[in-house]
């Protein structure tokens, strides 16, 4: 059923049976199941896939797996649009759609290709010497760099699929299933160690599916299914298909993305589209096999060059044609078979034109038999055609290989040029794991280094990655790894390993000839842009060509990093795969030094980009971050509360009636506070059980102020510093026995002050006897707060006597409610943030709902009044009291508040001797005072500044800022909190305070705007 | 990804630990005696080493314990894992 | 005694979302009603203090780390050196001194503190159920340190838990209260693939 | 004939490009200098062009252990920026952002700066308040800056998430407009090549393993390539600077982290500015080859590694799709990591030290590339008279010892 022209009636891994349609450019076509797009569009004939990302070039695939540099597309559309995605990688699926990128108004007809016109002013790095003058033009010309590069689209909406991460635990994770992977998690598989296998490709076999070797007797692809179907059988195996290994963290931690659904035209209900897994394995096989190198040539771009293995691959695995008349450019020996499976599939190979003096004897004959000519000690100087190949032009090199001695011999027409400089191994896992590589002269590549980085990263190579291209080396090698890798996690087979595969064919391959760059065939053979023959490049997928290396290494660019930033080479979606190498072979030629002078530059993740959405997996949208409720947090809501994010928690910032604007609603419930009774949910605090025999000398130490003295039953406030001298929490602590307390920090800081006490209890004071517990979540806290807090709690503890001499203010004590969820049993401490007359009643959380709703009924009476966090910053801020992160900073002393009585002369604390430093007592330091505006109404802006005369006009040095900024029904008006310079002295002083070119007069006040209710009696309703 | 043996729980995995920088910086004892000199030295100096590292761990989402570690900061090679208290063990450079 | 607890996950509804055993599930999740629990805290090496507790509750306290065990509807979780969490009930903690625990370990430094009311306990089963929460946690769930019997601290996603191992490849998760309505919904998300079920309660 | 132009490109075309001039000499060291700096990123090859160009030193050297720009001048996300809150620090970073303005024409090499805005968001009202007070300080120092309402970010940066629904909501934020990127590698070539002109010996692969201390005053560094003596030595290693002071007997308040950074595949422009968000900790600004520039933090231990941690990029991302949505479907392309030098107050460190001759530059940890033409000119101000100029005088070592801490978190808690 094979309709499309180029593909191959018989052979391959697809199933023509049945018929996918799909869509590139708008065009629709048909491939088949097993086909990838570039397959599939090969089959269909086409060539041009894409436009180059600075000359906007005529592209066609060159390869047919990951290190594809050209074919990039945009796969699917609206919110699952992908841009840059390798056509080579994308498994055909019915309904696909896909566009071609980087050109305009069409990949046919592409106006930027004038750029390759105007090339010779785009040499390497030549923004970095224009778009100067005039300076103003500069956004100009940028915003027209900017629409030009940038390769494809980005999706134009959110994206409707989900990703998911997974942890997982192995002995021996073995990266890719060729021969060599195989062999190994076959063999480690035997002896009962938890293996995982990754490959990126859908199907295992690695170059077996592509390559026609055999094993034993069979295509080596059927081997390979069968092992497959054994490792799929094993319990103790785990396969992952379709899965890119992508990064080598430190201690042997591996990221592996697995493409779950990308093959299908959705994932299925409730399917994620990616899975990014987290490998922590003991020990690490990489049999990632090796990648095959283009050679540089002129004009070496042009659709119809392609790689000598793809070329293979195409025809064995995919069954399609990739060209009608072939010629074959070597410098080593894998394009023999290539050149024998192209004339098997009937394309007509005229010339297999190698770069060696001498052809490798075993291929000879069946060339000879299949008239194939062969042109030894030849080159292909340059490719004529434009938008697909036309012809080459042959020559001879001189021995150096940086010369011709006979230019343009011969030309032949073919429309398809395969070429094979040689085979890269893939290293870059092993690179990003730290260990080093070493230049391997006779063969043109790096290979492992002796040692590693760090002995955690246990790890081996085998296989062609190892360097090792024959087959059965790989084989042997590979069990061989696969083995002792088990082995050193602890994993012993039982009993004789499985049965040995043998090669077909065993002889390893002959070394290549490395020659960086073919010169060209014009008159000084050099490779330079404009009519010599055409530009050569190295990196196809930057645009970067072997002048502009040549280029940079000139200019004094000579480290090869320097080289790859001013060049951009090796930079692109493919990170150099193909051209690294290249590319330090052409520096260390320009510089005159041998290639491991030159290094490598660095390997780093991923190595296959990695989508974003399998970066952050599931926990996005709604589950970016835990929402931290408290058990009242329904009644709040009911009630038509609004929340403030406060760290994780929701907290009722005001809870608005019907027609009430924020302003309004916090009116009320500020005034309700001290006029009648006000209700707070104040569950969020920070709370902390601390018990032990020397609990008391721990607070000492912890807080500024003296702890021994307290009684049982009473309340402290404290404040924390930092060893820098700096207030950064404070809270009230209450002693519940003789040697147990109960401390509240803020909300924001509750698991940093619990791991600050524990951080000090056990590396610097383990001899004190104390235990810290966090009991945050254990209590529900309602604050009752007003005139008539006391009126209302006795009705719900009748036997608590609460007069101010029995439960004095910082006092607490346990009682009953009898009323409330048949007589629970509360904590209940006379303390308050808000100066009125107070009590916080602690019950355990499950029953925070029912103490909230026995209060709300029982105030009903006295019209009680719920409040959220901004009336309480007003009430606690009419009082004077700061909020640490408000008025503090993490720049602020205690006698910056005007706290200084706290802080004990008597004993040492943290932070204490900071205190005492220069600058810590500077009068001049900012200290907290109240602000009070000329004009009552008026809100200023908190964070305004305060300046020295009435002109804000910069520059000028402010002398301080407005914390804290409110309108108080209680005062009716509206007054502020401000950190002023020397402002413990300047009360009385008139100020003028600065915001948006504006100059505010205002008179600095005491941080006080009305007295706290201690114990004074009860004021008159 | 650091993979840390709390002396506890044993392998786990870096999420779950907090580092709280250099170990065996001992709080003097009488920091009134101290002069401003050696009480910054004290609050903020660090040795910040290149190569083994002594430092502090806090297995905070475990057993909550606090260890030290001797670790590469070059390689991020864990040399050892010991006590609070314990002086700083003998590791290969 | 006192009135119904207000359960940290009542506003995710789910009884009205528990659906009929669905054999298809493959992963089930069901939020564990109140249970009385108290931290403990002693020193393990404290061999006074270790003994009192067995004359007490009549089994030994776990020293070994990330251990378990349980006697007659007591059950002793490791949490760290000087710190267990006991679940079930063991009398009251307030005032101080008068459950039998407390009388058991009087004299000896200890603490007591009550906890019940400041976690959710999520069992999550099925046959997924590991995969479930390998998607969340970076524990090596198949380690035979996770058997039942023992017990982890660790992370879920983005908040703490303590992992419980149960018989049949179930998990009893414990999450502090506040973060329940997170770890069920993450739960429930990374559960998706493989189809969730929601047990009732009890 | 050296200069770099649209003439001088198009006469080379025609040449094809075979006669430009080197853009720096590959100097062996001489056996003295009057002044050596040590570092030859961003800041140390700023200092030394500044010595030569204003103080008239020439017979300088800046030694530099591997490729000039290598370190963090070679690895940051490019922000450019001067919002600081204290007037100290808006002073010594708007000094820098106004020699950012014409850098290209003083050195003749085009640092491609970008003045396209840089917005920091406020998604609680903590931080709202926060912004606002750094607003207000900012326009009293004269450094411009204003707010922006959610509907005015719509139009700066269409793809930003502003629904309200989100988890932490975007209420607003800071704009300063004449902050935005620039090409960072292109900040140390143009200053070494403007530096190698006025004589500048910058020496790569020269790493200073040793200093020659007499008496309490420097006399010179020991280094791979041998001693090379200097009775002047400034030292600007960023993260490395704890060991060069440890060669010099001193210890310095700072702790090196492995900070992170990653690029996306070139993607056609979205972005047209600079977002940054504290409170779910991600930046992004895309440069002007298409990658998204996306900075991480840093890894919560001490590190020299280059490399870092996985969920640090984990988190930064997730991020970055909250705040991006359409980000999704692109991808990762490369990760990487900086050594920043990290300081208790976040403020950089320019100082004289108690070694007579001996000078640091350091401390700039996550946020230091915008300040290089400042830091600089600065640094080569103090080396040339030996003593602080004003701007960097609230940056010397002492405030660690009298306290004067010039505290930057909340300007600079996400590293940039
Ligand atoms: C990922 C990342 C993102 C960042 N993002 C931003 C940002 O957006 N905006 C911003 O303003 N800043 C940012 N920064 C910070 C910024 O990069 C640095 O503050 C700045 O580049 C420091 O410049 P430098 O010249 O002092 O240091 P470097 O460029 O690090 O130069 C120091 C040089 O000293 C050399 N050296 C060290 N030891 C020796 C020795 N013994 N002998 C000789 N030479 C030595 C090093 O090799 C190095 O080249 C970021 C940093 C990182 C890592
Ligand atoms: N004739 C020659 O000169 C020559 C040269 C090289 C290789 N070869 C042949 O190629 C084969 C090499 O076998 P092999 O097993 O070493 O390699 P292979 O190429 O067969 O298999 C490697 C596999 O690893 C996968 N892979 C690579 N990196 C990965 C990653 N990061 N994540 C997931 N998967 C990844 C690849 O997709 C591939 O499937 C042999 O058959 C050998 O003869 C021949
Ligand atoms: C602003 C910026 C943009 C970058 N863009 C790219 C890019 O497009 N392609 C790429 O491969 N690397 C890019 N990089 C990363 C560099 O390749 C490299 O990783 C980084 O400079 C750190 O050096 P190292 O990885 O060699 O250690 C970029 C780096 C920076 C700082
Ligand atoms: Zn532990």
């Amino acid at each position: 059923m094979t309709d499309a022209v180029h593909r191959l009636e018989n052979g391959g891994r697809i199933d023509r049976t049945q018929r996918l349609s799909f869509h590139f450019d708008g065009e629709t076509m048909h491939g088949h199941p097993g086909d990838t797009l570039a397959s599939a569009l090969l089959a269909n004939g086409v060539r041009l896939v894409g436009r180059s990302f600075k000359y906007h070039r005529p592209r066609g695939l060159m390869a047919a797996g990951g290190e594809e540099p050209n074919g990039l597309v945009r796969l699917r559309q609206g919110g699952r649009a992908e841009p840059n995605v390798r056509a080579t990688e994308i498994i055909l699926y019915d309904g696909l759609v896909a566009e071609s990128q980087n050109r305009w108004p069409s990949l046919n007809f592409d106006l930027g290709a004038v750029n390759d016109r105007l090339s010779p002013l785009f040499p390497a790095g030549f923004y970095y010497k224009t778009f100067m003058w005039p300076a103003s033009l500069w956004p100009t010309y940028e915003a027209v760099i900017r629409r030009m590069a940038g390769l494809g689209k980005a999706a134009e909406s959110a994206d409707p699929d989900r990703y998911e991460k997974q942890y997982a635990h192995c002995d021996v994770l073995v990266v890719g299933a060729g021969p060599a992977g195989l062999a190994a998690a076959h063999w480690a598989g035997r002896t009962g160690a938890r293996v995982i296998l990754a490959d990126e490709g859908a199907e295992l076999g690695g170059a077996l599916l592509g390559n026609g070797q055999r094993i034993d007797g069979r295509p080596g692809m059927n081997w390979a299914a069968g092992i497959g179907a054994e490792l799929a059988r094993a319990e103790n195996v785990r396969l992952l298909p379709r899965t890119i290994v992508a990064g080598y963290y430190d201690h042997n931690a591996l990221t592996l993305l697995e493409r779950v659904a990308d093959h299908l035209l959705q994932p299925d209900q409730g399917q994620p589209r990616q899975r990014l897994w987290q490998v922590r394995a003991k020990q690490v096989v990489l049999a990632t096999g090796a990648l095959e190198r283009p050679l540089v040539l002129a004009n070496n771009d042009r659709p119809g060059v392609m790689g000598a293995g793809a070329v293979q691959t195409y025809i064995n695995r995919y069954g399609v044609r990739p060209g009608r008349r072939a010629v074959l450019f070597t410098n080593n020996d894998s394009a023999y078979p290539a050149a024998m499976d192209l004339a098997k599939a009937g394309v007509a190979v005229a010339a297999v034109v190698e770069l060696r003096a001498q052809a490798p004897l075993r291929y000879l004959p069946e060339l000879e038999q299949l008239g194939i000519e062969l042109l030894v000690d030849r080159a292909v100087l340059s490719v004529t055609g434009r938008k697909s190949v036309t012809g080459v032009q042959i020559g001879k090199l001189n021995e150096a290989g940086d010369g011709v001695v006979a230019g343009l011999e011969r030309r032949i027409d073919c429309d398809l040029l395969c070429l094979s400089g040689g085979w890269t191994p893939s290293l870059h896992l092993l690179s990003q794991s730290g260990a080093g590589l070493q230049w391997d002269a006779a063969q043109g590549c790096f290979l492992p280094g002796p040692g590693r980085a760090a002995a955690s990263q246990a790890v081996r190579v085998a296989g062609a990655a190892n360097g090792d291209f024959g087959l059965q080396d790989c084989l042997t090698l590979g069990a061989e790894a696969g083995n002792a890798a088990a082995n050193d996690a602890g994993h012993r087979r039982r009993g004789r390993g499985p049965r040995k595969p043998a090669a077909d064919d065993a002889a390893a391959p002959l070394p290549p000839r490395p020659i960086w760059s073919i010169p060209g065939p014009g008159r000084n053979g050099g490779n330079n842009s404009g009519s010599n023959g055409g530009k050569a490049f190295v990196d196809f997928q930057s645009d970067v060509t072997a002048a502009d290396l040549r280029l940079a290494a000139r200019e004094g660019y000579r480290s090869i990093e320097h080289v790859k930033r001013y060049t951009t080479t090796g930079m692109g979606t493919d990170q150099g795969r193909t051209s690294n190498i290249n590319a330090l072979g052409i520096v260390a030629q320009a510089l005159d030094v041998p290639v491991p002078q030159v290094g490598h530059t660095t390997f780093r993740p991923p190595f296959s980009p990695v989508t974003f959405g399998a970066l952050a997996g599931g926990q996005v949208g709604p589950l970016l971050d835990p929402v931290r409720r408290t058990p009242m947090h329904g009644w709040h809501l009911a009630a038509g509360a609004v929340f403030e994010p406060v760290g994780q928690w929701q907290r009722p910032y005001y809870y608005p009636k019907a027609g009430e604007d924020m302003a309004a609603a916090v009116d009320r419930e500020s005034l309700a506070a001290r006029t009648s009774v006000g209700l707070m949910d104040a569950t969020t605090l920070g709370k902390i059980d601390i018990q032990g025999p020397d609990a008391a000398e721990f607070l000492n130490r912890i807080y500024t102020n003296g702890w021994k003295g307290l009684a049982v039953g009473g309340c402290r406030y404290g404040l924390m510093l930092g060893e820098d001298g700096m207030i950064f929490d404070d809270g009230v602590t209450a002693r519940l026995g003789q040697g147990h307390f109960h401390m509240t920090t803020t909300t924001g800081n509750a698991g940093h002050v619990l791991d600050w006490l524990e951080s000090w209890l056990q590396t610097e004071w383990p001899e004190l006897v104390v235990y810290c517990t966090s009991v945050t979540e254990q209590w529900a806290v309602a604050a009752l707060c007003g005139p008539n807090a006391r009126r209302l709690l006795a009705e719900l503890c009748p036997d608590l006597d609460l007069s101010p001499a029995a439960f004095p203010y910082m006092t607490w004590q346990t009682a009953a409610l009898p009323g409330v969820a048949g007589g629970l049993e509360a904590r209940i401490f006379r303390i308050g943030f808000t100066g009125e007359l107070s009590f916080e009643i602690n019950v355990p959380a499950g029953h925070g709902p029912t103490l909230w709703q026995a209060l709300m009924a029982a105030g009903e009476k006295y019209a009680i009044t719920p409040f959220g966090t901004e009336a309480m910053h007003v009430l606690r801020a009419e009082v004077g009291f700061i909020i640490v992160g408000q008025e503090t900073d993490g720049t602020t002393t205690p006698e910056d508040l005007g706290l200084g009585r706290m802080v004990s002369g008597k004993k040492d604390f943290l932070g204490k001797r900071s205190l005492s430093r220069s600058d810590s007592m500077r009068q001049d330091r900012p200290a907290l005072v109240g602000l009070l505006t000329d004009d009552p109404g008026l809100r200023v802006p908190e964070g305004a500044q305060l300046i020295a005369g009435t002109n804000p006009a910069p520059p000028q040095r402010g002398q301080g800022h407005v914390t804290s900024s409110y309108h108080s029904p209680n005062l009716g008006r509206t007054f502020a909190l401000a950190m002023l310079e020397g402002g413990h002295g300047r009360h009385g002083e008139a100020i003028h305070i600065a915001y948006d070119g504006r100059a505010v007069p205002a008179t600095v006040t005491a941080p006080r705007f009305l007295d706290p209710v201690l114990e004074a009696p009860e004021r008159a309703k | 990804m650091l993979l840390i043996s709390c002396p506890w729980c044993g392998d786990r995995s870096e999420e779950e630990f907090s580092c709280g920088g250099e170990a065996h910086i001992v709080r003097p004892v009488t920091p009134q005696d101290m002069d401003d000199q050696a009480w910054g030295d004290y609050v903020f100096m660090r040795r910040n080493e290149k190569g083994v590292h002594f430092e502090r761990w806090r297995h905070g989402n475990g057993c909550g314990r606090w260890f030290n570690v001797a670790r590469s900061t070059v390689t991020h090679e864990i040399l050892a894992i010991y006590q609070v208290g314990d002086d700083r063990p003998e590791v290969p450079e | 005694m006192t009135g119904p607890r207000h359960q940290p996950l009542a506003h995710l509804a789910l009884a009205a979302a528990r659906e009929a055993p669905r054999p298809d599930a493959g992963v089930t999740l069901r939020a564990l009603p109140y249970q009385p629990s108290i931290i403990l805290r002693g020193e393990s090496g404290d061999a006074a203090f270790v003994k009192a507790f067995r004359a007490g509750l009549g089994f030994d306290l776990p020293l070994a780390p990330n251990h378990v065990s349980s006697h007659d509807e007591i059950t002793a979780l490791w949490l760290g050196p000087s710190e267990w969490l006991i679940l079930g009930d063991v009398g009251p903690v307030a005032p101080a001194g008068q459950g039998r625990l407390a009388r058991a370990l009087a004299g000896r430094h200890h603490a007591i503190i009550s906890q019940g009311d400041g976690r959710q306990i999520i069992a999550v089963s099925g046959p997924r159920a590991r995969d479930v929460l390998g998607k969340l946690c970076p524990l090596d769930l198949e380690s035979p340190d996770l058997a039942p019997g023992h017990c982890a601290r660790s992370i879920l996603a983005r908040c703490g838990i303590l992992l419980h191992p149960q018989p049949g490849g179930a998990y009893h998760l414990h999450v502090a209260r506040s973060f329940a309505d997170y770890a069920w919904r993450v739960l429930a998300e990374a559960g998706l693939e493989f189809g969730v079920a929601i047990a009732s309660g009890d | 004939m050296a200069n770099y132009s649209i003439f001088a490109l198009g006469r080379n075309a025609l040449q094809r490009h075979r006669h430009w001039p080197r853009v720096w000499r590959s100097p062996k060291p001489r056996p003295s200098y009057d002044a050596i700096i040590v570092g030859g990123g961003g800041h140390g090859l700023a200092t030394a062009y500044y010595l030569a160009k204003q103080h008239g030193m020439d017979n300088i050297a800046v030694l530099e252990k591997g490729w000039i720009g290598g370190g963090n001048t070679g690895r940051n996300t490019t922000i450019v920026r001067s919002n600081y809150l204290n007037p100290e620090s808006a002073a010594i970073y708007d000094h820098a952002l106004n020699l950012w303005q014409g850098l290209s024409q003083e050195l003749n090499f085009n640092v491609m700066f970008s003045p396209r805005g840089v917005i920091n968001l406020a998604h609680d009202h903590h931080e709202a308040r926060e912004l606002r007070r750094r607003i207000y300080a900012n326009q009293l120092a004269g450094v411009d800056a204003e707010w922006v309402t959610p509907t005015q970010l719509r139009a700066l940066c269409p793809i930003l998430n502003l629904d309200p629904g989100m988890r932490y909501p975007i209420l607003g934020g800071t704009l300063q407009r004449r902050g935005g990127v620039a090409r960072h590698d292109a900040v140390a070539w143009g200053y070494a090549r403007a530096a190698d002109r006025l004589g500048v010996d910058i020496i790569q692969n020269c790493e200073v393993t040793g200093m020659t201390i007499n008496d309490g005053r420097v006399e010179g560094v020991q280094t791979s390539q041998g001693e090379i003596l200097a009775p002047r030595v400034g030292v600007v290693a960023a993260g490395h600077s704890s060991v060069l002071a440890a060669m010099a007997g001193l210890r310095l308040p700072l702790e090196s982290h492995p900070l992170q950074a990653l690029v996306s595949e070139p993607v056609k422009p979205i972005m047209p500015t600079v977002v940054m968000s504290n409170k779910v900790h991600a930046y992004m600004s895309q440069s002007d080859k298409g990658e998204l520039v996306i900075g991480a933090g840093i890894d919560g231990y001490n590190s020299y590694a280059q490399r870092g941690s996985l969920p640090v990029i984990e988190e930064t991302i997730r991020a970055i799709v909250e705040l991006f949505p359409i980000t999704s479907r692109l991808k990762m392309m490369r990760q990487w990591a900086g050594i920043v030098d990290v300081c208790p107050d976040a403020s950089p460190i320019i100082s004289a030290t108690p070694v007579e001759g001996l000078f640091f530059n350091c401390g700039w940890g996550t946020g230091g590339f915008k300040a290089t033409p400042g830091s600089g000119h600065l640094f080569a101000h103090t080396l040339a008279k030996g003593e602080a100029h004003p701007i960097n005088a609230p940056f010397a070592l002492e405030r660690f010892y009298s306290g004067a801490l010039v505290a930057e978190h909340g300007a600079a808690a996400v590293a940039h």
